[in-house]
């Protein structure tokens, strides 16, 4: 189980092949990716900077992770979300989980991203050409973490 | 004592990232605590106060409003998050 | 729309810089890695042969990944699968969605692996230490590929 | 004439990868031209016969018995499919 905030960027094959080494009978890997994009809501993004709350981030992510392990049959999770100014098409967080299971692996990995998404204390900041703007929380992304409501249960 | 530490949106709409709180039975809850911050008016009852919205840690855990500071204690404020 | 089918291994990163590259504001990629397992069934695995039907196999995948298409908000997607002979660990198939949507990239990635594990001409054989034998079809990957009967259902 | 192809198990256990079929009315469809391969006995029929699990392709589309077959059509016989 790998879980890292850091500044710096990350190398999906190297996390993934990473992953699959410490699973070596997983058979199923499922990922999820996240980028910085372009525009939002007709606007260019000039840049997206991310600020987290240390030593609070790495202990939701972790019990996030360690909730899909009691939901799920898991071999493998890791858990990488990078902090600072990114620009558009930077990544911001990889997920990526690894089991027996096609069905586990495509769950786990939706759930961490959910909860992740509320409940991990990250924050974003745009700047647009007409200034900078704390990102709002979305209610999709309350109504997306508040599906899983039952353990096992799927989207 | 206890640290109060503030994050993101409300840490520039209140101008600091945090401060030192002698504690006392009056901020023995999280609700006894946002109560003191509110009372400071402006910025404060504005950040904190009816409508607004944010989320409490106690110790580096999501907290509600009883939830119990203990002297020495970690209390973050900040709005709702936006990470991934 | 990236739809292949080779003998040769797959770069996983290069295959995402490729679909990233080709939908710059979608945001979101949701990914399946399928692997060669080293066990099945407690018995050890010495290999696995992909045979499939030239033709119609780029046919089928094109179809699924359509259909997709139809049913989420997509950016992107790229599905490459291999045959011939692989040894544990290697990968077998990569489905990759993009989207400006994280669900609609999760579902449709999950809905692409259900339905390319039930209607796409691919057939595997073991070797194990007994022998060779051809792998039985799974009613779990048919009650996988039935869920999706609505159009833009989840699991 | 048509083609008919045998893929992965079909293909070992019926000893060949594929044959040409002159093409007639009583192989019109996929029903017909399955009777006509299950007639051969033996193999054919512990293959294709009932209780058999196998899938047809008219011109590599997935098809049911009731499928048309014309001359010049490719028809495939195989398994159920087990990639991914």
């Amino acid at each position: 189980m790998t879980v890292r905030v850091q500044a710096e960027d990350f190398d999906v094959a190297a996390e993934l092949a990473a992953l699959q080494a410490r699973c070596p009978n997983a058979g199923a890997v499922a990922s999820f990716i996240g980028l910085v994009r372009g525009n939002e809501e007709g606007q260019a993004v000039k840049a997206m900077t991310l600020e987290h709350y240390p030593g609070m981030t790495e202990k939701a992510l972790a019990e996030i992770v360690a909730e899909a392990r009691r939901r799920w049959e898991l071999a493998g999770t890791a858990v990488v979300h990078r902090v600072g100014r990114l620009l558009p098409g930077e990544r911001i967080v990889l997920v990526a989980v690894a089991s027996g299971h096609r069905d586990h692996a495509f769950a786990a990995c939706q759930f961490i991203m959910d909860y992740l998404k509320t409940q991990a204390p990250f924050w974003k900041k745009e700047e647009l050409a007409a200034g900078s703007r704390w990102v709002e929380a979305k209610d999709s992304d309350r109504a997306a973490a508040a599906r899983w409501t039952e353990p096992g249960s799927a989207a | 004592m206890i640290q109060v530490r503030y994050f993101a949106r409300l840490r520039e709409a209140l101008g600091r990232d945090g401060e030192e709180l002698r504690w006392g039975v009056e901020i023995a809850q999280v609700a006894g605590l946002t109560r003191h911050l509110l009372a400071r008016g402006g910025v404060w009852e504005r950040e904190l106060g009816p409508g607004a919205r944010y989320r409490v840690a106690v110790n580096r855990q999501l907290a509600g409003p009883e939830a119990a500071i203990r002297d020495g204690d970690e209390v973050a404020y900040f709005p709702p998050v936006t990470g991934g």
